[in-house]
């Protein structure tokens, strides 16, 4: 067993990787939490977008020399057009009662999913590959522990990016406008709110931002066509831990579980720290019913 | 009353029945003229496409794999040819799409490498290997279902591939009930071989083996090491791994003090890296795939291990992939393998010739996999000759007593259980080493990432180079 | 309902089906793909018996479970076990697999029965991925990773019949039994006072309780006959398919992938419908099957095509394709 | 005496909806609640049917202290209630949504339609019982509401502005059904935000204004409280 002394001795770099991993989680998941918060949709094809991006990434560096941080907008730009077709085609849905809407959408989104990766796999073959970016495998230190370039800068760009998101909902009238029809998509169109429209907008942004994820993730993982579905069912369970909607909320949720995952193993095996993940999840549910954040956004 | 009013009587009842019949029929339709549509989609048996000889400099250009193999095998005339005319099926079952498409499409490059080599000159005793490929994604179910199709629909003669060591589970389940001859392609749990099975076949080396070969070299290359952690994945793969290595430790006077699982798909591995760290290891020993390998090689030194980072088992790290995933970082490390282009023996210009041949093929290096997918195919085609029969029962026995040489692979013989002995033949060391002319390899080889490339320092016999110390 | 004098009509029509059902394999027994097609049938017809569990719980008392793959799953691993390690009978262990799956049904509904909606699709699906990480670590009992492979069961002499497990013509038929009792039993349940008041459950759950409807026991209780179909679905399957593990790759009896086989099945099937699982097991089993079997463009092509045609059918086919035959062609009579 | 509430208070957070409240009602009563929007008349019905818990204060029915019991044990005591924003079971025909209630009295499925045939008689949607209740236009659907809340037997019965948003035909038409339901024994509470549907019927109305009862009477004396009357006026300043 771990004596009290290990468990200190550990915990300190524990808590930063912790951190540093939530923030890896946040940049996928907030997305996510986009097009969950103001459509009510499940979208499990979220990773496989994801892969789109980190795919984007990779051909910009190979064919024209494109640094990865410089394509992080391409990505973005690219998806969010993505996201009007993919609008197309969920729309449909949207005409249906709610509960019937998400079994719809949730069984969409998963042949777009298994679509999407097969059809990756088609035209970029199964190949494992990497992203040459000059953060890889850098490291520094900071009070003895060691940390790497690259989640440095997924961390940075989360947070930017999330105060980009935050200013762009709180401030901006576009993002007044996504929030009301997050609340109450009725009162919204009452009010003179395009409603088709923000939830055109709102399903680009989050498009993109799962591309800008993506893009950020292939800093520090590797990429290959089914690499999507790996981390879809977590990133879900970030969302509605933070409350559903709630962008600040995915920020914490993302906190939450990075920090749990990392600090519980140090306690148990590598191997069921999603257990812990899953148990914190049911454990705020059953306290919380709405999430941490719910109903804000 | 109302609920009984629900029926309307004649329209619902003629629609109905015509529904579900049509519904039956039509499946039955659709299945039976995918059947003959799929037929026809059948490619023809591959002829012969290459015919450049490109062979290393300073290879004796005149050996080539075949006539190794005709040479040091008992010499059957096959200007007979009593099978002339008549077709060997082979089914092939791999991933081929799904996160191990990239391991099972090169065991497929090799089968197909190798059957149009055989192919090219003749066949085996005049007939012509058909190859019937199937893909099961990661779904295991769907394993089982290719291959009932393969031997119900397709009448293989014998059916290989599998890969995932859960794949080959399912696949033996159905061989062994149709009494199908099953030669796998991967599938290093040693269980494969140890259900009583009759009709299953591995020519890969089980995670024993590769334990007991890995144990040797890691205690002559680190003989320091006492205190070993072992990183192993929570898959049937990782853990049959542990479980050798636990057993064999005490031999090589290794304690493992840390052995807890890990689950596949994070991205981060640091956490767990650190508590490895807190054990105080001298010696960490992976059992991984690629990424994961890889990645883990990369955050250890984030989290500032300095100990020594090996790979202790088969499967993922062991191509070309792994030196261009992780970087110059992987120079240094060991892993036991049975196939690499520049195994020793009096065969390398042979083996190096296929190398060379394969490259210009399929444009990737051949790799454990590949070769594998190789071996299988003369393997088979070494038990067909002999049998000089494609009847099940005798392919199987014809299998079963294979005593042959593969100029890659080394001798091959089958144990009652079928599997073939690695550990005292075949399994070699290799290290991952600056590209160098060596004896018989130039430093022109294509397959070589970063300036690395894969060299095999043990046992000497198959050496051709030292085991160096990183 | 006893069966009225209209009610002729549907018995016909369901006895016609049985027959037709009995009858397919000595209708196809002379041709050369006799065992692969059954092969299919056996598993889409395991997988119809998953849909419908699935189907009582979303379809019928509106529980959306996007972790279903926890119940076909324990009940695999407690008949699989007791097959491997005390050489069980495999018809006892069947009770076994309902009764372990039942248990981890009423776990689950006490978790989360508390919850609606996306909270408790999401809670299900956290819950299930937590049983499947627990089942896989606890390798003293479940054999961890490694799996558990079920061995053939001796030959059955039953009633004069010789069951031999080896023989796909004996799974098919014993398959098909199970499935007939299956689709029964969910037709007698959703006519009966239950499956009314399981409807109000899903139609709104507030209006429900304010009508005196109990709903947690009312939605545990479309739980247990849930668990115990998707229980004993797991059972046949450990033991027509001989090995089981907990990965969670697709095929899994515990992954993630299985249980939106589920929804799918479901879903294209037709929710709230009880023909529906029918039709959508042979579209995720048979479809599925043929298109990789059969539609070889390159690697992955065929899971392409199936993503494709799953959306198509979502979006043209709102109530699923019985939905759709059982509105339009039969104006809501069969369901 | 049916129905007892003793000081019946309700906090969301910070916010007092229903602040101790506290009123009686008669067996076989027809009582009216008024009070302009945000008064708590609707969060008073929650915590009587039972769907809020009271923050604090009682619930006494039929001389049982209900008020921990859940929503559904209520309604088998024979507590009814309407939704303000109808909630009918939309995929269900209007048989099958009043046969829920019966049901869960305990009469099998051929008992309850039996029993409801009446019921359905009775609020007049005999002919549309084959209907689907998302079908029908929104008069229909609060009648199906009633309906099914008849069906349970109900010695009390909530109603929750079930004239709201009905033209002057189909409330008269309704207003007489309550009538009719009240003659046959059923207290009614019922909750308008229009004050004019309940004077015509009720004997006895309570006002609310901020989650108080500011008046208690005949509709008369209270059609002319000054007090009523600014609560009321104040409303339609503020909006």
């Amino acid at each position: 067993m771990l004596s009290l002394e290990m468990v200190l001795a550990l915990l300190p770099s524990s808590i930063v990787y912790g951190i540093f991993l939530g923030g890896l989680y946040a940049i996928i998941a907030v997305g996510l939490s986009m097009i969950f918060g103001v459509m009510k949709v499940i979208n499990l094809a979220h990773g496989d977008f994801a892969m789109l991006g980190m795919y984007i990434t990779f051909w910009l560096l190979t064919i024209f020399g494109v640094p990865p941080l410089l394509s992080l907008p391409v990505s973005f730009a690219v998806m969010f057009a993505v996201g009007f077709p993919f609008m197309w085609l969920v729309k449909p849905l949207f005409k249906r009662p709610l509960e019937e809407m998400i079994n719809s959408s949730v069984i969409l989104t998963y042949g777009a999913s298994l679509a999407l990766a097969s059809g990756a796999q088609m035209i970029w073959t199964s190949n494992f590959r990497r992203v040459p970016n000059p953060y890889w495998g850098t490291t520094f230190s900071i009070g003895g522990i060691g940390l790497d370039m690259g989640y440095t800068v997924v961390f940075m760009f989360a947070v930017i990016v999330y105060l980009m998101l935050y200013f762009f909902l709180i401030r901006t009238k576009v993002g007044k406008a996504i929030r009301a029809v997050s609340q109450d998509p009725d009162a919204a169109a009452l009010m003179g709110i395009d409603v088709d429209r923000m939830h055109t907008l709102s399903m680009g942004i989050g498009l993109g931002l799962a591309a800008l994820g993506g893009s950020l993730l292939s800093l520090v993982y590797y990429l290959y066509p089914w690499v999507g579905e790996q981390l879809v069912l977590l990133m879900f369970i970030i969302c509605v831990l933070g409350g559903l909607g709630s962008i600040l909320g995915v920020f914490y949720g993302a906190l939450i579980i990075g920090l749990a995952e990392s600090i519980a193993v140090i306690f148990i095996p590598a191997s069921i720290k999603d257990v812990v993940a899953y148990a914190i999840f049911l454990g705020i549910l059953l306290i919380r019913p709405q999430g941490l954040l719910g109903g804000k956004m | 009353m109302y609920y009984a009013e629900r029926m309307r009587r004649g329209v619902v009842l003629s629609a109905a029945i015509v529904a579900t019949i049509a519904v039956i029929v039509g499946f039955v339709v659709g299945i039976a003229g995918g059947y003959f549509w799929g037929l026809s989609a059948v490619p023809a048996p591959v002829t012969v496409t290459t015919t450049k000889t490109v062979t290393a400099p300073g290879a004796a250009k005149t050996v080539t794999a075949t006539s190794t193999v005709t040479a040091t095998k008992t010499v059957t005339a096959p200007a007979a040819a009593p099978l002339a005319g008549k077709v060997i099926k082979v089914g092939v079952v791999q991933p081929l799409s799904g996160p191990l498409a990239y391991f099972g499409e090169s065991g497929l490059d090799g089968v197909k490498f190798a059957t149009d080599e055989i192919n090219a000159k003749g066949g085996v005793l005049g007939a012509k290997i058909e190859l019937h490929i199937e893909d099961f994604g990661i779904d295991y179910k769907a394993a089982a279902a290719a291959a009932e199709k393969l031997i119900t629909v397709d009448k293989v003669n014998v059916v290989v591939g599998g890969f995932a060591s859960g794949a080959g589970y399912t696949i033996e389940d159905v061989t062994e009930k149709y009494h199908v001859p099953y030669v796998t392609i991967g599938c290093s749990a040693d269980t494969i071989t140890a259900r009583g099975y009759h009709w299953v076949f591995r020519t890969a080396p089980n995670s024993t083996e590769y334990m007991l070969m890995m144990g040797h070299v890691l205690s002559m290359l680190y003989p320091k090491a006492k205190r070993v952690a072992i990183l192993a994945e929570n898959s049937e793969y990782g853990q049959a791994s542990l479980r050798a290595i636990k057993k064999l430790a005490p031999q090589y006077g290794w304690t493992i003090v840390y052995d807890e699982p890990y689950e596949k798909r994070t991205p981060d591995f640091r956490p767990t890296l650190q508590k490895v760290k807190a054990t105080n290891p001298d010696l960490i020993g992976l059992v991984s795939y690629l990424t994961d390998a890889a990645l883990i090689m990369k955050q250890s030194k984030e989290v500032g291990i300095n100990v020594p980072i090996s790979t202790i088992s088969g499967a993922g790290p062991q191509t070309l992939k792994f030196i261009d995933l992780t970087g110059k970082g992987a120079e240094g490390m060991v892993m036991a393998s049975e196939f690499w282009p520049n195994k020793k023996w009096p065969y390398l210009p042979a083996v190096m010739d296929i190398s060379y041949k394969f490259w210009d093929k399929y444009k990737r290096p051949i790799d454990f996999q590949a070769w594998a997918g190789i071996g299988v195919m003369y393997i088979i085609k070494d038990a067909v000759t002999r049998a000089k029969s494609l009847d099940h029962t005798d392919l199987r026995n014809a299998i079963a007593s294979t005593n042959m040489f593969l100029p890659w692979m080394g001798p091959i013989l089958f144990y009652p259980n079928g599997h073939a002995g690695w550990w005292k033949y075949n399994l070699v060391t290799y290290q991952i080493q600056k590209v160098r002319q060596v004896d018989g390899i130039p430093a022109n080889i294509p397959w070589q990432s970063n300036g690395l490339s894969f060299y095999a320092v043990y046992p000497p016999k198959a050496a051709v180079a030292a085991l160096t110390t990183p | 309902m006893k069966l009225g004098i209209t009610d002729r009509s549907r018995l016909l029509l369901e006895t016609v089906g049985i027959i037709v059902l009995f009858l397919i394999p000595p209708a196809i027994y002379a041709t050369p793909y006799r065992l692969y097609l059954l092969h299919i049938l056996i598993l889409a017809m395991i997988y119809a018996v998953f849909g419908q569990s699935w189907n009582i719980l979303a379809g019928y008392a509106g529980q959306v479970s996007l972790g279903h793959e926890v119940l076909l799953g324990t009940g695999a691993y407690a008949s699989a076990l007791l097959v491997y390690f005390y050489h069980m009978d495999p018809w006892l262990t069947l009770i076994a697999s309902a009764a372990m799956a039942i248990v981890t049904g009423m776990a689950l509904g006490a978790v989360t029965f508390k919850l609606r909606g996306f909270y408790f699709a999401l809670a299900t699906l956290a819950f299930a991925e937590m049983v499947r990480l627990i089942i896989l670590a606890w390798s003293g009992v479940t054999r961890g990773a490694e799996g558990v492979p079920v061995p053939v069961p001796q030959p059955v002499n039953m009633f004069g019949f010789i069951i031999d497990f080896k023989s796909k013509f004996s799974w098919y038929y014993i398959t098909l039994v199970f499935m007939i009792i299956a689709f029964y039993l969910t037709y007698k349940l959703t006519r009966s006072k239950y499956g009314l008041l399981f409807r109000s459950v899903r139609e709104d759950e507030d209006a429900a309780a304010s009508l005196g409807v109990n709903t947690f026991k009312l939605k545990m209780l479309a739980m247990l006959v849930s668990a115990a179909f998707a229980g004993i679905a797991g059972g046949l399957y450990a033991n027509y398919m001989g090995y089981i593990d907990p990965a969670w790759e697709a095929g899994g009896v515990l992954s993630p992938f299985t249980g939106l086989d589920a929804l799918v099945i479901g879903i294209v099937g037709g929710m709230g419908t009880v023909i529906g699982p029918i039709i959508g097991s042979l579209v995720r089993v048979g479809l599925g099957e043929y298109l990789r079997a059969y539609i070889g463009v390159a690697a992955g092509f065929d899971i392409f095509t199936f993503g494709a045609i799953v959306v198509a059918v979502v979006l043209v086919l709102p109530t699923g394709i019985w939905g759709y035959i059982d509105e339009k062609l039969l104006r809501g009579g069969v369901g | 005496m049916i129905l007892e509430v003793d000081r019946l208070t309700k906090a969301f957070g910070g916010l007092i909806a229903v602040k101790e409240l506290s009123f009686e009602v008669d067996k076989g009563e027809l009582m009216g609640m008024i009070g302009p929007n945000g008064s708590g008349k609707t969060t008073t019905f929650n915590c009587i049917a039972g769907y809020y818990n009271p923050t604090s204060g009682k619930v006494i029915f039929d001389g049982k202290d209900v008020t921990r019991k859940s929503s559904h044990e209520r309604a088998k005591m024979g507590i009814a209630r309407t939704f303000q924003l109808v909630k009918p079971f939309h995929n269900m025909t209007v048989l099958e949504n009043t046969m829920v209630g019966a049901l869960t009295k305990g009469a099998s499925l051929s008992e309850a339609e039996a029993k409801v045939e009446e019921i359905l008689d009775l609020v007049g949607l005999k002919d549309v019982m084959k209907r689907k209740a998302k079908e029908l236009p929104l008069a229909m659907r609060k009648k199906v509401e009633l309906a099914r809340a008849l069906a349970l037997d109900p010695k009390l019965l909530l109603l929750d502005e079930v004239v709201a948003g009905l033209n002057p035909t189909e409330i008269s038409e309704m207003l007489e059904v309550i009538k009719e339901i009240n003659r046959r024994g059923v207290t009614i509470i019922m909750v308008e935000h229009v004050m004019r549907a309940v004077m015509s019927i009720s004997k006895r109305i309570i006002v609310l204004h901020h989650g108080e009862k500011i008046a208690e009477g005949p509709p008369e004396e209270i059609a002319n409280s000054a007090k009523v009357i600014e609560a009321y006026l104040g409303e339609k300043y503020m909006i």
